[in-house]
């Protein structure tokens, strides 16, 4: 049945599931991160486990999710309110396309590339009071 | 097997939605309750295959006038057309037009805003003189415009609409129609309908042919309808074939492909046309062509002496198909899988239009005679009817023109006479006993191995008529086909069909039609038969000419059992007197 | 000719419990369609094969049903076009009437929700057409070539999780009429169009335009309604 | 088949489903692309809470919890109406998702504002579990 596996409905239906999950993410985080207000050692404790490699991999995976669902979203939205309704698909690839880069800077970024490295210090200081 | 009866009430019923059928309901339901019923969803209907347009002396593009047009219509009917019905088909065809306008159908437009008008085979200026534009377009698909508006105007009147009911029977009581006996196709059922007024509106005739442009449905149930209940047909033998019909499969290559300069080959390899119309070529008029080609064929000069002919586009360059006839190429593309680009493509005559049908008067009241008398009640337009506007040939455009004008006086009548009778009369007793017996012999068939199935017949009076009623007539052959319609008949008595089901029966349905269409494949011989002339698409080989002394007369034909009586009426000549018909 | 083999989804609910596949080898003509190849199931092999058609060339819209899982117009689909088995079913999302039969009366019944017909609060003139520029009129270009033959519908997956959606075929005729100049129904059309049935429900999943047989581009006019809503409503 | 009552419209919700999309793109990014650190066991308490002193970024964060809270139970929202065929059970829905997204406002919030100054404790973190 071509209608179930066609481009068109795999997009959207990916779109579907990483928006519940995302959501279902948003929600945990939102509890989670609220333990900020409890102090620095709960804070740890809870970032402790969170760092730990399993949940490095959830977030990683995560970050891929939010960014399908980031690009697929701008498609939808050049249909809505661009042109795109008439090159949907190309729009589609070229979205991937850019996705795919920024999830490998994200990666890059996050896990301690090189932005990261050498931005460290930088930033650190910028952001001190 | 026994069906309970489910009975419906309606101020007028049409039969059909077509142009025709759909523009009469247009004009009852704005006052009174109207009914639809058609064997297939309305926007399924057959008018929607039309493309060429519709011919209205609008004047938008150069100067025109309802002459004119007249004049070119009475022409080409070969002058057995009623010149009255002609008249009021072209006077009208222009505030007709601007109503379907008003109405909503997306013509194309000039640079005024008017409506765009094209030229068209057959239509000229001046009395026959100058090319004139005449066919009002939406680009090729002038009847699915049409059409589709029709039905949605139709649905915003609420007519009540019974799609996929397939009409059985006329229900005529002392004489006066009292409504319709069909067939629920998806559910299954008799159903009887009640009217003080029925239009048959089923449209065209073609599907008796093997090779045929007209649609599956086209099977001329409502001229069987009318022959049944005892009431004549008209100028039967009267077949338009179309010169390009796509090769084994019959649907048309737009006459546009000759237009811009196409070519037709024979076998061997020669522009046959040089031999028939040196100065017109392949624009000839469309009998020309097709007998041309006919001839060809006949004579074995047919591509690998097969039943076809080639026309060839190569010369005029890709450019020039891919920008000027996209909708041929793609259907050469998808029918005969070929590319006009690079391949000639195969083509034979096609049964396209009947000029004749169901006798009706300029109210569309069907006539029970050869003089004025009508049935009361009974009303018909469009291709199944004959007014007629065609008479022995009909134009190119002409045709839809004819379903709206027609269509739609005859809506306006219908109100008439329904505002005059205020309730309905009693339905007989016996109603649906015909319709009854009808459908439960055949289903009763279902399974009983020792039968003819229908196919069979059916090929054998497909083939059969392709051979011997088609382009090119004599006596010998027609005399035959008789004989043939004459014993198909009789077989069809021992039709057995697969199907026992109740819903969605579409076996059945095929086997009716295949009765309907014996019928008047039969009518269709016989009245070729008894027309020793040559006039119009009738063309009969051992009679040459026109002979107006002798058959100047429209053809009335009833069937009485296995009889068909033949009488004759004089035809309408008010402005236009014979003359030869030349190009 | 050469054997092709056709899988055919039946269901007859006067008999069946469940639908099945039946299985037909056939001797096909190199120019033949898949409908010519349904038709000689029917005549030569099985009479009791159920479906529709008419016009044979792509006008009607009878004969839209799923071929080797994509929604087409049987007549229209050459036979040699297609590799292998010969898989046919009906289209998807209306309920099976019978074999390759689907019920469209709820397909139709939304069309009818959106008003179809040219509204228009100024008497015409009487004696002449309405003007409309050559250019207004192109407007209406992939919008009035639509043959309600239900396959865009069928394929959408809004309109399978929701049969109260319009779906696309309705929503591209409520945008033929719109974009018409000459029509002034937005008023009376935006109910609709605006309700827990109308645009909104389309997900932009572009099965509709995949599948049109036509052509046409039902995610457009859905978008474009979807704009002119936005102007109106905000 | 459902009837095809004429309701409520969805021009808003569908409106606002793009427009939060959009503006979550940019806000998204930045606040992953600053938060989601995962080098060097996660972000520190005290990055963390130097950076959410700052009330620009106090105002980000809230806007990502707005934006996101909206976008997500908005979009909960459409999909019951896809697939909840009896509107009494589609209100039920509606008002859990507006509950939902309301409660997890105000802990998002409260997190937030929480943080007074690097290193501290705000008092409001006692307030909830
Ligand atoms: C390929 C092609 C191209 C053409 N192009 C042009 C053109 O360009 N210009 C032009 O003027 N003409 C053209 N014609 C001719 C024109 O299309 C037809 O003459 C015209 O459409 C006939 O319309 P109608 O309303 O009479 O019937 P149809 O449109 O054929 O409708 C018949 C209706 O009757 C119904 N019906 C039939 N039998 C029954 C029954 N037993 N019970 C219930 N319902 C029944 C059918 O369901 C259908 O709704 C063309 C014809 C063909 C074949
Ligand atoms: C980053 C930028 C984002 C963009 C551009 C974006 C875009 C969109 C769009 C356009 C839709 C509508 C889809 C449709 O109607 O078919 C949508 C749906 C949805 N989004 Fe997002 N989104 C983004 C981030 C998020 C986030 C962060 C969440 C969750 C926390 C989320 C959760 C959802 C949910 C649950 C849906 C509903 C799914 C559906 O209806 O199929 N989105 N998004
Ligand atoms: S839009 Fe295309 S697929 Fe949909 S009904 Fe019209 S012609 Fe068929
Ligand atoms: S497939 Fe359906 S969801 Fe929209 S784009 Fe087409 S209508
Ligand atoms: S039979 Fe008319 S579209 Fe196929």
């Amino acid at each position: 049945m071509m209608y179930r596996w066609h481009a068109g409905y795999v997009a959207w239906l990916m779109n579907r599931i990483s928006g519940v999950l995302i959501t279902f993410y948003l929600v945990l985080h939102i509890w989670v991160i609220h333990h900020l207000s409890h102090g620095p050692e709960t804070y740890k404790k809870v970032m402790d486990i969170l760092s730990s490699k399993i949940f490095m991999f959830f977030e990683l995976a995560l970050i891929g999710v939010v960014l399908y669902h980031m690009m697929n979203g701008i498609r939808i939205i050049l249909v809505d309110f661009g042109n795109a309704v008439w090159s949907h698909k190309t729009v589609f690839w070229v979205l991937m396309a850019i996705g795919i880069v920024l999830y490998v800077i994200c990666v890059w970024e996050l896990a301690g590339g090189f932005l990261g490295l050498i931005h460290h210090e930088a930033s650190a200081m910028q952001i001190a009071p | 097997m026994k069906f309970e009866l489910t009975y419906h009430k309606h101020d007028v019923v049409v039969v059909g939605a077509g142009i025709a059928g759909l523009y009469a309901a247009l004009k009852t339901s704005a006052k009174v309750d109207t009914a639809v019923l058609s064997k297939v969803y309305p926007t399924r209907s057959h008018s929607g295959a039309a493309q060429g347009g519709c011919a209205a002396s609008l004047g938008n593009m150069m100067e025109d006038h309802w002459e004119w047009h007249m004049y070119d219509t009475v022409r080409g009917s070969d002058f057995l057309g009623d010149q009255d019905a002609q008249e009021l088909l072209v006077r009208e065809a222009v505030p007709v037009m601007y109503e379907m306008e008003h109405l909503g159908v997306p013509f194309d437009r000039t640079e005024q805003g008017r409506i765009a008008q094209r030229p068209f085979g057959g239509h000229f200026g001046n009395f026959g003189k100058s090319p004139m534009m005449r066919s009002c377009y939406a680009a090729d698909r002038t009847g699915h415009a049409q059409l589709h508006c029709l039905y949605e105007q139709c649905v915003k009147n609420e007519v009540r609409f019974y799609n996929e009911f397939y009409a059985l029977t006329l229900i005529i009581k002392d004489g006066v129609c009292q409504g319709v006996v069909a067939w629920d196709v998806n559910g299954g059922g008799l159903h009887v309908f009640h009217a003080k007024a029925v239009h048959l509106a089923t449209g065209g005739y073609g599907r008796c042919w093997k090779i045929t442009s007209n649609s599956m449905a086209n099977t001329g149930d409502g001229l069987s309808l009318v022959m049944r209940q005892g009431l004549p047909l008209e100028d039967m033998e009267f077949v338009q074939f179309h010169p390009t019909g796509v090769w084994k499969h019959g649907m048309l290559i737009s006459e546009a492909a000759r237009g811009e300069g196409g070519y037709l080959i024979n076998d061997k390899g020669e522009r046959f046309m040089e031999n028939y119309a040196k100065a017109k070529m392949e624009l000839a008029p469309r009998d020309v062509v097709s007998r041309a080609e006919q001839t060809e064929i006949n004579e074995g000069r047919g591509i690998k002496g097969q039943d076809c002919v080639h026309i060839d586009l190569r010369h005029l360059g890709k450019e020039k198909i891919i920008t000027r006839l996209p909708q041929v190429r793609e259907l050469a593309l998808k029918f005969v899988g070929l590319d006009m680009i690079d391949s000639p493509i195969p083509i034979q005559p096609t049964a396209h239009y009947s000029m004749g049908g169901i006798p009706v008067n300029l109210d569309t009241q069907v006539l029970r005679d050869t003089g004025k008398t009508a049935v009361p009640g009974l009303y018909a337009s469009g291709e199944c009817a004959c007014v007629s506007v065609h008479g022995a040939n009909r134009l190119g455009t002409n045709s839809t023109l004819e379903c709206a004008v027609y269509g739609r006086i005859g809506g306006i009548k219908m109100l008439d006479y329904v505002c005059k009778h205020p309730g309905h009369d009693d339905l007989p007793e016996d109603a649906a006993e015909m319709a009854r017996e009808e459908i439960e012999h055949l289903l009763s068939t279902a399974g009983t191995k020792s039968g003819v199935r229908p196919v069979e017949l059916r090929d054998r009076m497909q083939e059969t008529m392709s051979e011997n009623v088609a382009v090119f007539r004599q006596a010998e052959d027609l005399k035959k086909q008789v004989g043939i319609c004459q014993d198909l008949r009789q077989e069809y008595k021992k039709v057995a069909i697969d199907d026992g089901g109740i819903k969605a029966n579409t076996d059945l349905i095929e086997a009716i039609e295949l009765g309907h269409m014996l019928d008047y494949a039969y009518m269709i011989a016989q009245c070729a038969l008894e027309r020793p002339e040559c006039r119009g698409a009738h063309w009969r080989t051992d009679h040459p000419g026109r002979n107006d002394k002798k058959w100047l007369k429209h053809t009335l034909a009833w069937l009485h059992g296995d009889e068909i009586r033949i009488e004759y009426k004089p035809v309408v000549i008010t402005r236009f007197q014979p003359e030869e018909r030349k190009y | 000719m050469m054997e092709r083999i056709f899988r055919i989804f039946r269901f007859n609910p006067e008999t069946d419990k469940e639908p099945y596949y039946d299985t037909f080898t056939i001797e096909v003509q190199d120019t033949w369609t898949i409908l010519d190849g349904l038709n000689a199931i029917k005549w030569h092999h099985d009479g009791t094969l159920s479906y529709r058609r008419s016009c044979r060339h792509g006008i009607c819209g009878s004969c839209a049903m799923m071929i080797n899982g994509k929604n087409d117009l049987a007549c229209e689909k050459q036979i040699s076009s297609v590799k292998g088995e010969i898989t046919v079913e009906p289209l998807k999302g209306f309920p099976v009437t019978r074999d390759l039969m689907v019920d469209q009366t709820h397909f139709f019944e939304g069309l009818r929700l959106v008003k179809p017909w040219l509204i228009n609060h100024t008497a015409p003139p009487t004696d002449k057409e309405r003007l409309q520029t050559p250019e207004d009129r192109k407007l209406l270009d992939g919008t009035w070539e639509c043959i309600l033959c239900g396959a865009c519908t069928s394929s959408c997956p809004a309109f399978w999780d929701n049969d109260s959606f319009l779906g696309p075929a309705a929503l591209l005729k409520a945008y033929r009429y719109i974009c018409d100049t000459r029509d002034e129904g937005l008023d009376e059309r935006i109910g609709i169009l605006d309700s827990k049935v109308g645009v909104w429900r389309c997900h932009t999943i572009f099965n509709c335009v995949e599948a049109c047989p036509k052509d046409l581009n039902p995610t457009n006019a859905i978008v474009q309604l979807r704009r002119r809503l936005i102007q109106e409503k905000l | 088949m459902r009837d095809r009552g004429i309701g409520s419209g969805g021009v808003m919700g569908w409106f606002f489903q793009r427009l939060t999309g959009i503006v979550l793109v940019p806000v998204l990014l930045v606040h992953l692309l600053t938060m989601h650190r995962y080098h060097d066991h996660g972000l520190a308490w005290e990055q963390v809470t130097n950076l959410m002193i700052n009330p620009y970024w106090k105002a980000l964060e809230i806007t990502f919890l707005v934006l996101a809270l909206y976008h997500a139970f908005n979009g909960l929202y459409a999909l019951f109406q896809d697939y909840v065929k009896s509107s009494g059970v589609r209100l039920v829905l509606f008002s859990l998702t507006v509950l939902g997204g309301l409660v997890l406002f105000i802990v998002g919030v409260v997190t937030v504002l929480s943080i007074q100054s690097p290193g501290l404790v705000g008092t409001a973190g006692k307030v909830l579990p």
